[in-house]
């Protein structure tokens, strides 16, 4: 039996019904639990006080920002490759998903900077990607939702997918080069002394799966949502031309 | 209940509760979009079959 | 009248309609800023007010192009201006709906890219204002200049080309009054000028500019 | 009421096309508009919808009487077939679209998008605009472009079931409609070039 | 080739095509910055590099919109695909026409601008190096964008959103070379990225705009 | 060269439109499609013309061969006549222009910007380009569109004239144009209905 079944979406969305509660409940609660965990039985920092609890967010969200880029990089190259709808609805149903996930790494990044670095917001390389990376997602997002013959709309933002990857990677190198950081490096280790770390860095395991669990349920359902959209316009068209 | 945040309570607070709702806001979103074109296709498919 | 203004709200929200494109304009014009002059956060902090006025500015400009060229193109100013309702009116509300899917979003979005550009606490409130303000001028002066090009092909640079000497005195007066009020000084001059220019060119432009369409349509 | 067109001269981009042209179109007629391409036609037209003034003569009896169809249609390809017509009749203050649709055999495609439609379709629901505006004179430019043989009998049909209610219909086309109606030949009225030297203040 | 090139040249310069246009906006936009941010001379002096990198970048920006739409629009680009011209030919030479007609003139004029903005004297020669350096590079991508949105009618801002992250780095070694000269330092390694980049783009990105060309004309 | 269609089946915005077409057109012939609005005329063409890729089945005979005229004629208005054509001329590496603008009686319009022509002379400088392009096989969508009845002839002539010097054509119209050709209505091709739950990969 080859992967590739699952490229038929009648297949896909048999499967996904099973697959769909699975992926709710264990993503739940992981996420319940590191966030449990991370925000009430975690020490303050020495150097951060409370505010380390942030963490519990910030890093997973902000790595599932880019894995979700990674991720619509890939299927729409097998869109390009094998020309399976599925996987180029599935990218389409990823980006979403993606641009919320920048937006919290943004918001608690943000929020995390007022008190630790005295302003909400600097030209860190790395912050300063994430915004591009932003960029990046809401062009894709908005040139799906401009063209509305379906096949033309996955072809155009599979090869802006491609285009955009390379630009992105190109715009960090470029952003690193122009402006030096204040941002933590990346380690998990939050300060010096490991046994500080080793308390946070648990609970940071728990929600790094949970959230990608999450980002995996998300993108799932999201993909048997846009199936079936697909399908009503392909169904409602007939209809028309057949009348 | 809430843990002792200290002088840093509202930013972690602010953090929890801005990120959760915008998880929430996508979950809502997401669910409510996938039920309403669930319902769409399921009558458009049984009356496209009815009228043949 | 209404059916008018609910027809350009329906065509903005529409899929290729360009609802939040300016929007998103805005965001990319702001991020550019800090790539192009530096990331030093004292300098941006002082161009900030400026920036988001002429942030505003441009990506208000930029969906001009749209307002009446699209309806020119398809034939439907010919069919409206052949129909029962006076073109003044219809100028009026197309500036209206323009407003509504274009400066008010500019408006509520300032705040979030002051954030990025270092805006001092003071400065959001007059951004807000005197772009709340300003924006309705905006629109109203860059219907003019729609209705100018309206009959050339991709007319947009050349509109902006028009629309831009228009707009200086609203920027000058918005500016001012936004940098002002982020330095901490008394705004309110520039913002009484500014409410004038918008009531002045609300009330009289829709004639101008219903005459041009009409010479554009001959 | 009657459309008066009295010694009629039109210019297009400052040169004069046609010059004394002279009919009236009574309740219940149609007028067929002949002439070679490039003759003046479309311009005539615009000139009698009001849409450009001409250089001499007069036309009378149409102010708020006429509807226009030009060469495009005024459809937004975003708009479904039904928005697209409710939002010209909400124009002109009608209300009822069904009528319409339904002479023009558009009631199965009513919830497409305009832009997903053939040619021949968006013609249809151009025309079909000139049923809700209400109005009792209708000027076309071309109406037939693009349309197959059945449309064009449809159309037809539609124009004799609006003289019979008086209406009437000015009508500028290359081909055969079928209809009862007068025709005009444009090409006599071609405007006489003017001589070299007469050089006044209109430079025409 | 050389016909399409002659051809794209002439209609830029014939009445309506543009050719100016772009120039103009980059003068309206330079002019403007004072009437936003204020005219102290040593802010003007500090961010006029990136004031006018930025100036060119969306003066060249908003003239993509006419690079190809134009001949979506009438036809000619369903007709040039069916004639014996490979695409990735096409989108080049019309990449070329457009940086002669657009970039080419915003490099020259950019030192007059600099004048009205205090630009300091040593920054002239780094901001004319770097913008002729730079603008191939924004047609080449800026083609890119505009066969994306080819059939998208006034996609205009569409194709900002979509092309603006593209100019980013193109935007930030520009600048920063061009800063860095009129702060009399060392600007190689910016002007070698900006270099590699211009090559790398011109080499290679005509075959995706040809490939998304051929996708919209499907 | 002959053109060879051979079971094609074609589809627009996702949908088949019309399936099992196949004919030949040899050197010397004309083939004419007739079929009612919307049937998918136009979409043939541009698959034939290579602008799009087939659903099922091929054409072969085709490459480099076609010259195609659209809906639209791809003139740019600011250029003149000549300028317009000798573009196409060149782009298509030929030289001489005269003969087409005679065929069709442009030879007075000559340095007229395009813009400023009628929706027929435009029409007809189009049609003219074909001549300019040296290719055989003419694929023609609506050539007749805005034409009077003595453009019509010409147009018909310039055709006879092509096909007796070897050339062929396949000619989408929905009129009479008085030449000697085959005539194939694709009406009966229209595609069958997929059943319902026939949900595969391409939501076809
Ligand atoms: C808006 C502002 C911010 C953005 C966009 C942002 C973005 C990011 C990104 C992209 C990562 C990388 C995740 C990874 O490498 O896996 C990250 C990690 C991290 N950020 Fe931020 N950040 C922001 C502000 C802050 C602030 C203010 C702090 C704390 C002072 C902070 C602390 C951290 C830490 C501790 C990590 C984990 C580094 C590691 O991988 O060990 N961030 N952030
Ligand atoms: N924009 C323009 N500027 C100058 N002259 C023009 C312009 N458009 C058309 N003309 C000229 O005006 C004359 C009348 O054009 P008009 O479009 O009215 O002709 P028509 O009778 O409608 O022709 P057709 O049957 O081809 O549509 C023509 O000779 C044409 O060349
Ligand atoms: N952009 C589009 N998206 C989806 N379907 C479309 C689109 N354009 C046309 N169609 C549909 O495709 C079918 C074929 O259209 P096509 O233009 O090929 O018809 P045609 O035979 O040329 O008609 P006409 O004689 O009216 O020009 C029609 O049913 C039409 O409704
Ligand atoms: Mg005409
Ligand atoms: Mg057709």
């Amino acid at each position: 039996m080859s992967i590739w079944e699952y490229a038929n979406p009648r297949k896909f969305l048999q499967t996904s019904e099973r697959v769909m509660p699975v992926l709710w409940v264990s993503s739940g609660l992981l996420m319940a639990v590191g966030l449990i965990w991370g925000f009430f039985f975690t020490p303050d920092d020495y150097r951060q006080g409370s505010t380390v609890k942030i963490i519990f967010l910030h890093v997973p969200a902000a790595l599932m920002a880019i894995n979700a880029w990674f991720m619509m990089l890939v299927a729409s190259l097998i869109w390009v490759i094998r020309r399976h709808h599925v996987s180029a609805l599935a990218a389409k149903a990823a980006a979403p998903v993606g641009i919320v996930m920048t937006l919290i790494a943004l918001a608690t990044g943000a929020i995390w900077g007022q008190p630790m670095w005295g302003t909400w917001w600097a030209w860190d390389p790395r912050l300063t990607s994430f915004l591009v990376l932003f960029l990046f997602y809401l062009g894709y997002i908005a040139l799906w939702e401009a063209i509305d013959n379906p096949d033309t709309a996955a072809d155009l933002t599979s090869i802006l997918c491609l285009v955009g990857t390379v630009f992105a990677v190109l715009s960090r190198y470029a952003v690193n080069f122009w402006n030096q950081g204040l941002h933590q490096g990346a380690s998990l280790s939050l300060d010096e002394k490991e046994n500080v770390a080793d308390a946070f860095s648990n609970p940071l395991y728990v929600c790094m799966i949970g959230f990608g669990l999450f980002f995996l349920a998300m993108v799932f359902y999201r993909t048997g949502t846009e199936i079936r959209a697909r399908r009503i316009k392909a169904l409602m068209a007939r209809q028309r031309q057949e009348a | 209940m809430l843990p002792d945040l200290g002088k840093y309570s509202e930013t972690v607070l602010s953090a929890y509760a801005a990120s959760l709702l915008l998880l929430a806001l996508l979950v809502v979103l997401t669910l409510w979009r996938g039920r309403r074109v669930r319902r769409d296709m399921d009558t458009l498919e049984q009356r496209m079959r009815r009228d043949g | 009248m209404i059916a008018l203004l609910m027809r350009d709200l329906r065509l903005a929200v529409r899929a290729g309609g360009g609802f939040g494109l300016g929007l998103a304009f805005f965001l990319i014009v702001t991020v550019m800023v800090p790539f192009s002059v530096g990331p030093e956060s004292d300098l941006l902090a002082r161009i900030a007010p400026g920036v988001l006025w002429l942030g505003a500015l441009l990506s208000c400009l930029l969906s001009l192009d749209r307002l009446l060229a699209l309806d020119w193109e398809d034939g439907s100013l010919d069919l409206l201006a052949t129909a029962p309702l006076p073109l003044e009116a219809a100028v009026s509300i197309k500036a209206l709906a323009h407003w509504i899917t274009t400066g008010l979003p500019l408006v509520l979005a300032a705040p979030a890219l002051g954030v990025l550009l270092n805006l001092p606490l003071e400065g959001f409130k007059w951004v807000v204002i005197s772009l709340l303000l300003g924006t309705p001028a905006l629109s109203v002066i860059g219907t003019f200049g729609a209705a100018l090009t309206v009959g050339l092909k991709r007319g947009g640079l050349l509109l902006s080309l028009l629309v831009m000497p228009l707009y200086v005195p609203t920027l000058i007066f918005g500016a001012e009054a936004a940098r002002r009020g982020a330095m901490g000084m008394v705004v309110e001059t520039p913002l009484l000028m500014l409410a004038g220019i918008s009531a002045g060119v609300i009330a009289l432009m829709p004639f101008a500019s219903a005459a041009v369409l009409r010479i554009n349509l001959r | 009421m009657s459309l008066n067109v009295s010694d009629l001269s039109i210019a297009r981009g400052g040169l004069p096309v046609l010059e004394g042209i002279s009919f009236e179109l009574k309740p219940g007629q149609a007028l067929i508009l002949r002439g070679p391409n490039g003759v003046g036609k479309t311009t005539l037209l615009r000139s009698i919808a009001g849409l450009q003034p001409p250089l001499g003569g007069a036309v009378s009896g149409g102010e708020d009487q006429i509807a226009y169809a030009a060469h495009s249609d005024g459809l937004k390809s975003a708009l479904t077939v039904t928005e697209n017509l409710q939002f010209w009749a909400s124009v002109f203050g009608t209300h009822n679209i069904e009528p319409a649709l339904q002479a023009y055999n558009l009631t199965t495609l009513r919830d497409r998008p305009a832009g997903a439609l053939s040619a021949g379709q968006k013609r249809r629901l151009g025309l079909s605009r000139m049923m809700v505006t209400g109005r009792p004179i209708w000027v076309m430019d071309e109406p037939t472009v693009s349309l197959d043989q059945a449309s064009v009998a449809l159309f037809a049909q539609v124009v004799r079931t609006h003289l019979e209610a008086g209406g009437s219909a000015l009508i500028a086309t290359h081909i055969d409609l079928g209809l009862d109606a007068r025709v005009l030949d444009v090409g006599p009225y071609k405007a006489a070039p003017l001589d070299i030297d007469d050089f006044d203040g209109g430079f025409l």
